[in-house]
C-alpha cells in the first residue's frame, strides 16, 4: 500500500520551523561533555603523577650494588687458636669483616701495612659482611681455608655513589663518602667487580638500621598473616551480619541502629580502631604486643562495615524473583539463603571483601597503637610473635635519617601499590566477569 | 616469651635499633629484641602497666620520667626502675647547604619567634618578618624557622635552653607582670602567625620543609644533621659549631640527655635482658668511637659512662 | 494424591454448599482481607477453591488478583508490610494457625509466577531442588525419576532431555515457564497457584501453558490470575472477578462469561474498561 | 581438667550426636507420615543441643570462677595497715595471681620454699617474671588458690560435659517424623547471625568504652567548657619542674581546621567525582567506562600515606612556587597549607564520590530520562534539570558521607596541613585536625596520664560523636530519598 | 491549525491512494527494520500514520509495537544497542537523515509513556519544563499562558489548578497520566506517541483519558501503543497489528475489528492467543 512514489504522496503541510534555540543549546551540550572529560582527566592525571613520581623515586631500590670478591676463608683469621671443634661459638665470633677487608685489600691492590689507607677502606662495604660470611662458614665449616668467590653488599652510601645518587660537587668533608672511596668504586667498577644486582634482600631481609641489609621479609609475612586473619574472621562475620540485615531483621529501631553504627565504623578514623585494640584485646584481654593476630584483629573489625556495606548491596542485588522461587517451592528463608541468594551474591561479595583487604593492607595508624610500628629483624614465625606490616614499613623508612632508606621507602610503596592494585584489579576484574544484568 | 620487648622514644629508637640488631648479631642464643617506636610517654604508659610476660621490659624516653609515671608505675607493681643515661642528643639549628654561614645566640631565637616582644616598654605581637630585622648580622630572609611540636621532647629543650635564655625577663616584668610563672610562660610562647612551623613528625620531615623552601632554618638532631650534611649547613649557637666534641665538653649549649628504664623485676627473667643493657652501655655501644656516635649520639664523658654501667650492675633503682 | 483425594471427599461429604459431589473444596477464603500496612488492599473475601478444577481469577490491574493469590500458600508473609486477616483453609485446616508450618504448607501449595523465574542452574538442578529440600528422593535414581516425570508432565521434557544440564536460564521463555511448571510439580503439591503465567509468553508459547494446565487439572487444584478474558474462558472452570480489592462475583466460567450478575463483570468482560 | 580438653570433648559429644540423630531420623521415616525435617537437621539439632548450652555454660563458669578466685584472694589476705608493703589492694590480689599462675610453671614435686627470696631463682629459670614487691605471706595464699582453681575447673568440667551429655539426649530423644528440627536449628542460625551483625554495635561501645575512662579523666583536670568552647589550642608542654599541666584545649581551632579543611576537600572532591560519575554514567562508552572507572577507583586504593608524601614533597612546593611565580615574589601559598591538604584529599575522595553518585544516577528510573528526552531536552538538560534534581537527595547524602571520611582522615593531614593549630579564614595557610592531634597527643614524649595526652580521647570522643550525627543525617536523607522511586 | 488542515487538503488532491481527502500522510515508515544488537526485532515495516487521525498499534507482547512508536521520534537512539534501517519520513522528510535534528525531531513529536513519568517537580514545573528548554516562552505570563492551555488541553485543568506548585508525583495514577500528556502538549507537538497509557491506571482514569485523546485528535496526530483491543476500537480510526516483528496487518480499525483479512488477526482479536 506504500508502494507508490514519495513525490506524488499527499504532502503534509510542514508547520513553519520554530527557533528553539538549538546552537546554543548545543554549545552547552557540548560544553557540559567537556566539563566531564576535565573532571576525568583531572583524576587520571593525579593519578598519573602520582604513580610516576613514586616510580621515578623507587625504582632504584630494587638494585643493589655488589662486590664480587675472592674471599680467603683464613683459618688463622676465623680460628687462630684451632678450638672450634671444642667450641662452636668460636665460629661465632670471629672476625668475618676482616675477611672481607683483606680480600678487598688484595683487590683494589692496598697494602694492608699501609694503615691510613686501610683506614680509608671503613664503610665501604656493608656490615651486614659479618653475618653474611659467618653464615657461610657456620652452615659448612669445611670451607675454612678455602678460596671463594662472595657477592658482598657495598655499604649504603656507596650504593647511593654508584647509583649516581650523591651529589660529588659538595666539599668532600660533608659527603658520606670520601673521593678516594670514589675512585676506588670507579676502578671497581671498570673491572666488573662492583655492579648492581637485582635486589632480592628487599624482599627478604627483616628490618635493620643498616639500609643495605634492610627489607620487607618481616612486614610481608605479617602483612599475609594479618590479611589471612582478616579474611578468616571478617569474611565470615560480615557476610552473616549483612544476611540477617537484608534479608531477616525488620525495619526498626535496632536494625536502625545497627545501620547507623555500621555505617559510621566505616567512617571512623581509623586511629580509633587503634585505641579499641589497644583497650580491648591487650590490655583487657591480655594479648601479646606487636602481633599480627592483634593487629588482624583490629584490622577486621576496621574492614567489616566496608565488606557489609558491599554485601548487603550485592544481596540487594540478587532479583526478588529468585527469592519468591525458592520460596514458593517449600524453601525455608534459611535455605533460600544459603542455597540461592548467597551463590548468586558471592562475586559481589568477593569483590567488596578484596577491596576492603586492600584497604586494610594499607592501614597504618592503628597499628602504632598496637605496637606494631616497630623493629622487628626476626621472621615471626607464628601470627603471636612480633612482627610488622607493610605500610609500618614505610612508615617507619619514611622516618630514618639516612638518605639511603628514602630510596627503599620508594621501593616498599612501589611494592605495597603492586599488591594493592592487583587486589583492586582482581576485584575489577571479578565484578566484570560476574557482573549479572538480571 | 623469649624475646626483649623495648618500647618508647622514637629519638632514641635509632640507636635502641643499632644496638638490638648487634645485640642479635652477637648473641645468636638471644633472638633481636623488638623496639617499638611511639614516643616516651606512650613507652612509659606500656611500661607501667605491670609485671610479667605481657609487659614490656625496657622504655625508651628522651626525657626522664616524670613523678607522677613513677607513681602510676608503683601503683601498678612496677617499683623497682633502673634508670640508664645513654648520652646526649644535640640540638642543632641548620640551614640549606647554599645558605650563608649563621651565628646565632639564644637571644636572635627568642626575638625571632616569640609570640610577643617588648617594644617600647609594651608587650606587642612580635613585628619581626627578616631575619636581619632580629640582628644584622644574620641574612636578609623571611623568617620560618621549623621548630619541633609540642609532642617533642626536643621542644622543651629548645624552650628552657634558648627561648627561656634568650628572653630579657626584666623588660618583660616592666611591662607590669609580676608573676614569674606568667613571665615564664610569656618568654616561652611562640608565635602562631606562620613564621614558626611545628613539626610533629621526625626530622626527615623538617629536611623536606628545606628542601621545598631554601630560606627555612629548621631544627635538627645533631645525629641527622650529621647524615644529611650534605645539604643542611649547621648554625653555630654563641659561637660553638655544635659536634660530639662540643656537645660532650658542654660547651655547646643546647643538648639534652637520653635514657632507657628497665624493669628491674623482669632482671634474670627475660632472656638476654641483663645481656642486652650491659651490651648496650658497654663502649663499644655509647663509647665516643662506637657506631651509636658514629649515627650521632653525643657520648657522655667517660666517667658518667663508668658510672651508669656501675649503678646498672649494683641494681639502683630509682 | 489418590488418598488424600479420597479423604478430602469424605471431608466433603456433608458440605452443604456444593451441589455436586465432586465439587469438593479444597481452599477456602473467609472474610479474607489483606492490608499493606495502613492500605487495605483486599476486602472481605470470601471464595471456593475447588478440587481438581481451574479458578481464574481476573479483574483490572490493580484489583487484588496477585494478592489474594499470595495468601493462599502464605507468600504475603514475605512482605514485611502485608497483614492478612480472616481465615483461609486447605483441606478445613485454617493455614494461619500456629500449627501450620509455612513451608510445609508451602510444598502442598506450590507456586508459578508471572516471570519465568528459573534458578540460575541446570535443567535438572532446578527441578532436583523441590525434591532435594524435602526429601522426597532417597536415592539418585528416585531423583532422577521425579525430574523425569515432572518434565514430563509440564510437557517440556521432549524439548530438555538432551540437555538436562545446560542452564535452565538458557531456554525461550515459554520453555523456561514450563520448566517453572516442572519444577512446581516435582515437589507434588496438591494446589498449584498461577499469577499471570503466560504473561510474558508468546502466542504458541501460550497455546502449550494453556494445554498443560488443562492436563494438569485431573491431577491438581489449580488457581490462575490472568488479564486475559480469553485465556480464562479458555482454562477455567470457575471465574472470581475481582474490583478494587473486592470480590464483585464468582461462579462458574461459562455463566460468567455469558451471563454475569455484576454489571462490572459485564463491563469489564466486553472491554468496557481494564 | 583443661578448658582444652573439655572443648574437645563437648565437640565429640557433638559429633556422635549428629550421627545418632540423623540416624534415629532415617530410621523412623517409614513412610507412613511425611516427615517434617530431613534427617541430618535432626542430626545438627542433637549436635547443636550439645555444644551450644555446654560452650556457654563453661565460658560463664569461667567466668564466674576467676571472680570467686579473685574474692577468694582478697579475703585471705591479711588486713591491710597504713605501712603496708604493697601499694594498693588489687595490687595485692593481682601479685597473688600472677604468683600462682607462676607456681603452675613449677615441676609438681618441687619442694616450695617459703620466702619469695628463694622462690624468685625457681621461677625465674622458668621465665616467670614477678613484682619485687611480691611478699612471703603471699605464697601459701597463692597454693591455696591453684587449688581452689583447680577444683572450680574440674566442677566445672563435669558439669559442662554432663550438660553436653543431656542436651545430647534431649535432642535425640526429641526425634519424631514431626518433630520440627528444622525450624529449630534455622532458629539458632537466625541467632547466630543477629550476634554477628551486633558485632557493629560492639565494636561502637568497645570505641566509646575505650576513650570514656580517659576523657572523664581528662575532663577532671580541663573543663569542659574550655574544652569545646575554648579558642586557642596551647596544651602546653609540661614542662621540667613547672609542674605545669596548665595550658589551653581549646577544641576550636582544631574543629574548625578539620571542617575547613573537609570542605576544601569536597570542593575538589564533589564537582569531580561527580562530573566524572554523570560522565561515566551517561556519555561515556561502555569501553572507556571500562577503563576509567577503574583506574580512577585505583584512587581510592593508594594508601593514605603516600597521599600524604606527594602532598609535602611535590605538590606543596610546586604550589608555593607557583604563588611565588603568580606575584613574583613572595609566595602566597605556604608549603603547608589547607589548600594542598584539601586538594589531596580530595583528589582521594574523587573515587567515593563518582562510584557513590554513579549508582544513585543510575538509580534514576529510565523514566525519568525518557520523559526528558521525549520532550526534545537534549542530554545535558536532561541530567542538569531532571537527573541530578532528582538524585539530589542522594547525592548529599553521599556527600556527608564522604565528608565524614574527610574528617577522619590523618595522614595526609599530618604532612601536608601541618599541625600548627591556627584559627585563620585563609586557605593558603596552614592549620590542623582533630585526627592530626590525637595521633601526635598520644605518640609524642608527652607525660601519659597528664591531660596533654588525655586530651587525645576526648578528641577522639567529640570526633566519633561528629562522624555519627553526619551519619545519622546522610541515613536519613538517603532513606527519604529512595522512598521517592519505591 | 486550521491553516494546516486546508494546505493538506490541497496537496492532498490527486492522492490516488487515499479515498478520503482529508487522509494525509503525515508519518511513514518505509521497510523499518530494527536490531537490539544481533537480534532483530521488528522486520521491513511499512507503516503510514495519517494526519489528525489516531492510529492504534495492537499485537501480543514483545511483537515489536514499543519498538516501532520509539522509532517514529528517534527515542531509540537512547539504547546503545539499537539499530534502526529502512526510512521514516515526517512530513516527506527523512527522520533519520544528517539534517535532521533529533532534539527539534522530538520537539515535533512527542512523546507519552506508558507509567505515568511526571519529574519530581511541582505541577507548573512539569508542563513548563518542555517550553522552557526550548524557549517557547519569553514572559512569565506566556509561560503562564502555556501552562494553562496544556493542562486544559489534557482535561486536568481544574483538578490541580489550585495546588500548581505542589509535587507532580503526589497526583493519582491517572491524573499523573494527563499531566504527562499535557506536558507533551505544552511543546506544541505535531504528533504525539502514546505507548500503552491506560495500562496502569484504572478504569475511570482510562475513560477519561481515553476521551481526551478523541479531543485531542482534532488537532495532533496520535499513534497509540495498547494491549487491550477494546480500547483500540474504541479510541483509534486506523489499525495496525504486529507479530512476532512484523506487521501482519493495517487498515481501517472498523474494518479490522469486524472483517480482517489476515488468520493472525482475528484470533488476536478474538483471545485465540495474546
Ligand atoms: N508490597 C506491596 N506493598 C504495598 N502495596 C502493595 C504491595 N503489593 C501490592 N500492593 C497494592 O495492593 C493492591 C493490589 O495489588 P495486586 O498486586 O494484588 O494487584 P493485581 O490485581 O495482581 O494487579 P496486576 O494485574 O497489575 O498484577 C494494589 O493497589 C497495589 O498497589
Ligand atoms: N533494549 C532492548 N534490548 C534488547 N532487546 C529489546 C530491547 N527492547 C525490546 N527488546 C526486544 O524487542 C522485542 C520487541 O520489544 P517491544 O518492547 O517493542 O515489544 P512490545 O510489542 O512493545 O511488547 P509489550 O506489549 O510487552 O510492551 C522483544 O523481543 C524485546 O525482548
Ligand atoms: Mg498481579
Ligand atoms: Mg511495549
Amino acid at each position: 500500500m506504500t508502494d507508490i512514489p514519495l513525490d506524488t504522496m499527499v504532502r503534509a503541510a510542514a508547520p513553519a520551523r520554530r527557533d528553539i534555540g538549538l546552537k546554543a543549546r548545543y554549545a552547552a551540550e557540548r560544553r557540559f561533555r567537556i566539563y566531564g572529560v576535565l573532571a576525568i582527566s583531572v583524576g587520571l592525571a593525579f593519578l598519573a603523577i602520582m604513580l610516576i613520581t613514586i616510580v621515578s623515586k623507587g625504582y632504584t631500590a630494587f638494585w643493589q650494588t655488589t662486590v664480587t670478591l675472592p674471599i680467603n676463608f683464613d683459618e688463622k683469621i676465623i680460628d687462630p687458636s684451632n678450638k672450634r671443634a671444642t667450641d662452636p661459638d668460636v665460629l661465632i665470633k670471629a672476625n668475618y669483616p676482616k675477611l672481607a677487608d683483606k680480600a678487598l685489600m688484595a683487590k683494589l691492590g692496598i697494602d694492608p701495612a699501609n694503615k691510613p689507607m686501610a683506614l680509608k677502606l671503613k664503610g665501604f662495604l656493608s656490615e651486614g659482611a659479618r653475618v653474611q660470611l659467618r653464615d657461610i662458614v657456620v652452615a659448612d665449616p669445611s670451607v675454612i681455608g678455602t678460596t671463594r668467590n662472595v657477592d658482598i653488599l657495598a655499604a649504603a652510601n656507596l650504593d647511593s655513589a654508584f647509583k649516581g645518587q650523591i651529589d660529588l660537587n659538595v666539599e668532600e668533608a660533608r659527603r658520606k663518602v670520601s673521593d678516594q672511596q670514589i675512585a676506588w668504586m670507579n676502578q671497581l667498577k671498570g673491572d666488573g667487580t662492583m655492579a648492581e644486582h637485582f635486589n632480592k634482600g628487599l624482599f627478604t631481609y627483616g628490618a635493620s638500621s643498616r639500609p643495605e641489609t634492610s627489607g620487607m621479609g618481616v612486614a610481608i609475612i605479617g602483612s599475609f598473616y594479618m590479611m589471612v586473619i582478616v579474611l578468616l574472621l571478617a569474611l565470615p562475620i560480615g557476610v552473616a551480619a549483612s544476611i540477617y540485615l537484608e534479608e531477616f531483621a525488620k525495619k526498626n529501631r535496632f536494625t536502625d541502629l545497627i545501620e547507623v553504627n555500621i555505617n559510621n565504623l566505616a567512617a571512623v578514623p581509623s586511629i580509633v580502631f587503634g585505641l579499641l585494640g589497644l583497650a580491648v584485646f591487650i590490655n583487657f584481654l591480655g594479648m601479646p604486643r606487636s602481633a599480627a593476630f592483634v593487629g588482624g584483629l583490629v584490622l577486621t573489625l576496621m574492614t567489616l562495615p566496608t565488606i557489609i556495606i558491599a554485601t548487603r548491596a550485592a544481596l540487594a542485588a540478587v532479583p526478588p524473583s529468585i527469592r519468591s522461587a525458592a520460596l514458593g517451592l517449600g524453601a525455608s528463608k534459611m535455605q533460600m539463603v544459603f542455597q540461592h541468594i548467597l551463590p548468586l551474591a558471592a562475586p559481589g561479595i568477593l569483590t567488596g571483601t578484596i577491596i576492603g583487604l586492600a584497604r586494610a593492607l594499607g592501614e597504618t595508624a592503628p597499628l602504632l597503637l598496637i605496637g606494631m610500628v616497630a623493629f622487628v629483624a626476626d621472621y615471626p614465625k607464628t601470627p603471636f610473635d612480633p612482627a610488622t606490616a607493610l605500610p609500618v614499613q614505610i612508615y617507619m623508612w619514611a622516618n630514618e635519617a639516612e638518605r639511603a632508606f628514602v630510596e627503599r621507602m620508594s621501593g616498599a610503596i612501589i611494592i605495597l601499590l603492586v599488591f594493592l592494585m592487583a587486589m583492586n584489579i582482581t576485584a575489577i576484574v571479578l565484578r566484570r566477569r560476574f557482573e549479572r544484568r538480571w | 616469651r623469649d624475646q626483649i620487648q623495648v618500647a618508647g622514644s622514637s629519638t632514641v629508637l635509632p640507636y635502641a635499633k643499632i644496638v638490638a640488631e648487634q645485640f642479635g648479631e652477637t648473641f645468636t642464643k638471644f633472638k633481636t629484641p623488638v623496639v617499638e617506636s611511639g614516643g616516651s610517654g606512650a613507652g612509659i604508659k606500656e611500661f607501667c602497666k605491670g609485671v610479667g610476660e605481657d609487659t614490656i621490659d625496657i622504655a625508651n624516653s628522651s626525657r626522664p620520667i616524670k613523678k607522677d609515671e613513677i607513681k602510676s608505675c608503683a601503683d601498678a607493681g612496677v617499683k623497682d626502675i633502673q634508670e640508664v643515661r645513654i648520652g646526649y642528643d644535640g640540638i642543632v639549628f641548620a640551614t640549606d647547604i647554599k645558605g650563608p654561614d649563621w651565628a646565632l645566640v639564644p637571644a636572635d631565637i627568642y626575638k625571632a619567634l616569640a609570640a610577643k616582644l617588648v617594644v617600647d616598654g609594651k608587650l606587642v605581637d612580635n613585628p619581626n618578618t627578616k631575619w636581619s630585622q632580629v640582628n644584622p648580622k644574620l641574612p636578609d630572609w623571611d623568617i620560618a624557622a621549623y621548630i619541633p611540636g609540642e609532642k617533642h621532647g626536643t621542644r622543651e629543650v629548645f624552650e628552657t635552653k634558648l627561648l627561656d635564655a634568650g628572653c630579657d625577663k626584666a623588660a618583660i616584668k616592666a611591662t607590669g607582670i609580676s608573676d614569674d610563672k606568667e613571665i615564664g610562660k610569656t618568654c616561652i610562647a611562640i608565635r602562631k602567625d606562620g613564621k614558626a612551623v611545628d613539626i610533629d613528625g621526625d626530622y626527615t620531615e623538617t629536611l623536606a620543609r628545606i628542601d621545598s623552601n631554601k630560606t627555612g632554618v629548621g631544627v635538627f638532631g645533631l645525629a641527622f644533621y650529621e647524615n644529611n650534611a650534605d645539604k643542611l649547613k649547621v648554625a653555630s649557637v654563641e659561637d660553638v659549631v655544635p659536634s660530639t666534641e662540643t656537645i660532650a665538653s658542654g660547651k655547646y649549649p643546647v643538648s639534652r640527655p637520653l635514657f632507657f628504664y628497665v624493669k628491674k623485676a623482669h632482671l634474670g627473667v627475660v632472656p638476654g635482658l641483663k645481656e642486652y643493657v650491659e651490651f648496650f652501655l658497654d663502649d663499644q655501644m655509647i663509647g665516643p668511637e662506637s657506631p651509636l656516635a658514629e649515627y650521632g649520639l653525643v657520648s657522655a664523658p667517660d666517667a658518667e659512662r663508668q658510672s651508669q654501667r656501675d649503678a646498672f650492675a649494683a641494681g639502683k633503682t630509682m | 494424591m489418590n488418598i488424600m483425594t479420597e479423604q478430602s471427599l469424605e471431608n466433603a461429604v456433608g458440605d452443604k454448599m456444593n451441589a455436586k459431589s465432586n465439587e469438593v473444596i479444597k481452599m477456602r477464603g473467609d472474610k479474607v482481607g489483606v492490608f499493606y500496612g495502613e492500605k487495605q488492599a483486599l476486602f472481605d473475601v470470601n471464595l471456593d477453591v475447588r478440587l481438581n478444577q481451574v479458578t481464574a481469577l481476573i479483574g483490572p490491574s490493580g484489583c487484588g488478583k496477585s494478592t489474594f493469590l499470595r495468601c493462599l500458600n502464605r507468600m504475603n508473609d514475605t512482605i514485611d508490610s502485608a497483614r492478612v486477616t480472616g481465615k483461609i483453609t486447605l483441606d478445613q485446616e485454617d493455614i494461619y494457625d500456629k500449627s501450620i508450618d509455612v513451608v510445609e504448607l508451602r510444598a502442598r501449595v506450590g507456586m508459578v509466577f508471572q516471570k519465568p523465574n528459573p534458578f540460575p542452574k541446570s535443567i535438572y538442578e532446578n527441578v532436583a531442588y523441590g525434591p532435594r529440600i524435602h526429601g522426597l528422593a532417597k536415592r539418585k535414581a528416585d531423583m532422577d525419576q521425579i525430574v523425569e516425570s515432572s518434565l514430563k508432565k509440564a510437557a517440556i521434557w521432549n524439548e530438555v532431555k538432551d540437555r538436562l544440564h545446560e542452564p535452565g536460564t538458557g531456554l525461550s521463555g515459554g520453555q523456561q515457564q514450563r520448566l517453572c511448571i516442572a519444577r512446581a510439580i516435582a515437589v507434588s503439591p496438591e494446589v498449584i497457584l498461577m499469577d499471570e503465567p503466560c504473561s510474558a509468553l508468546d502466542p504458541i508459547a501460550t497455546a502449550r501453558v494453556e494445554e498443560l494446565i488443562d492436563e494438569l487439572r485431573q491431577n491438581y487444584t489449580i488457581v490462575i490470575v490472568t488479564h486475559s478474558m480469553q485465556q480464562a474462558a479458555r482454562v477455567s472452570q470457575r471465574t472470581a472477578m475481582f474490583h478494587l480489592g473486592y470480590l464483585v462475583e464468582e461462579g462458574a466460567t461459562d455463566k460468567m462469561f455469558t451471563n454475569p450478575d455484576d454489571k462490572r463483570t459485564q463491563d469489564y468482560i466486553t472491554g468496557r474498561f481494564g | 581438667m583443661s578448658s582444652m580438653l573439655v572443648l574437645a570433648i563437648v565437640a565429640a559429644i557433638g559429633v556422635v550426636a549428629f550421627f545418632i540423630g540423623r540416624q534415629r531420623a532415617v530410621a523412623q521415616d517409614n513412610g507412613s507420615v511425611k516427615p517434617h525435617s530431613r534427617a541430618h537437621y535432626h542430626g545438627w539439632w542433637a549436635f547443636l543441643l550439645a555444644v551450644l548450652p555446654a560452650l556457654l555454660l563453661l565460658a560463664v563458669w569461667n567466668i564466674g570462677s576467676s571472680v570467686y578466685l579473685e574474692r577468694h584472694i582478697h579475703a585471705a589476705l591479711p588486713e591491710r595497715t597504713a605501712d603496708s608493703a604493697v601499694a594498693s589492694e588489687a595490687l595485692d590480689v593481682s601479685l597473688v595471681k600472677s604468683l600462682a599462675r607462676g607456681l603452675r610453671q613449677l615441676d609438681a614435686n618441687t619442694q616450695l620454699p617459703a620466702s619469695f627470696a628463694e622462690l624468685q631463682p625457681l621461677l625465674a629459670a622458668k621465665g616467670v617474671a614477678l613484682a619485687t614487691d611480691t611478699q612471703d605471706y603471699m605464697i601459701p595464699i597463692a597454693v591455696e588458690a591453684n587449688a581452689v582453681q583447680d577444683r572450680l575447673g574440674l566442677v566445672g568440667a563435669v558439669v559442662t560435659l554432663v550438660l553436653s551429655i543431656a542436651g545430647a539426649f534431649y535432642a535425640l530423644r526429641q526425634v519424631a517424623p514431626r518433630a520440627r528440627a528444622r525450624n529449630n536449628v534455622e532458629r539458632l542460625m537466625l541467632w547466630g547471625l543477629l550476634a554477628a551483625s551486633t558485632i557493629a554495635i560492639l565494636t561502637t561501645v568497645g570505641i566509646v568504652l575505650s576513650m570514656l575512662f580517659q576523657t572523664i579523666q581528662f575532663f577532671d583536670s580541663v573543663s569542659p567548657a574550655s574544652f569545646f568552647f575554648g579558642t586557642v589550642w596551647d596544651p602546653r608542654f609540661a614542662a621540667a619542674g613547672s609542674g605545669g599541666s596548665q595550658g589551653q584545649f581549646g577544641l576550636i581551632p582544631l574543629l574548625s581546621g578539620t571542617l575547613y579543611i573537609a570542605f576544601v576537600a569536597l570542593l575538589v572532591a564533589v564537582p569531580v567525582g561527580l562530573m566524572s560519575a554523570v560522565y561515566m554514567a551517561e556519555y561515556a562508552s561502555p569501553k572507556v567506562r571500562s577503563v576509567v572507572k577503574p583506574a580512577l577507583e585505583l584512587l581510592a586504593g593508594i594508601p593514605t600515606i603516600v597521599y600524604g608524601i606527594f602532598a609535602v614533597v611535590t605538590l606543596g612546593p610546586f604550589l608555593r612556587d607557583l604563588s611565588a611565580a603568580l606575584t613574583g615574589g613572595s609566595p602566597f601559598i605556604q608549603g603547608q597549607s589547607i589548600f594542598t591538604a584539601g586538594l589531596v584529599m580530595g583528589v582521594m575522595l574523587i573515587p567515593v564520590v563518582s562510584s557513590l553518585s554513579d549508582d544513585i544516577i543510575t538509580a534514576v528510573p529510565r523514566a525519568m530520562r525518557d520523559g526528558s528526552l521525549g520532550l526534545g531536552a537534549t542530554r545535558s538538560e536532561t541530567i542538569k534539570r531532571v537527573i541530578l534534581p532528582a538524585a539530589l537527595p542522594g547525592i548529599v547524602g553521599a556527600i556527608l558521607l564522604t565528608a565524614s571520611r574527610a574528617i577522619g582522615e590523618t595522614m595526609i593531614v599530618v604532612l601536608a596541613a601541618g599541625v600548627a593549630a591556627n584559627l585563620t579564614a585563609n586557605p593558603f595557610e596552614a592549620m590542623t585536625t582533630i585526627t592530626v592531634k590525637i595521633v601526635n597527643q598520644l605518640t609524642g614524649d608527652l607525660e601519659f596520664n597528664s591531660p596533654q595526652t588525655l586530651v587525645a580521647f576526648a578528641l577522639g570522643i567529640t570526633l566519633f560523636a561528629l562522624t555519627l550525627v553526619m551519619n545519622i543525617v546522610a541515613l536519613y536523607i538517603v532513606r527519604k530519598y529512595r522512598e521517592q522511586y519505591e
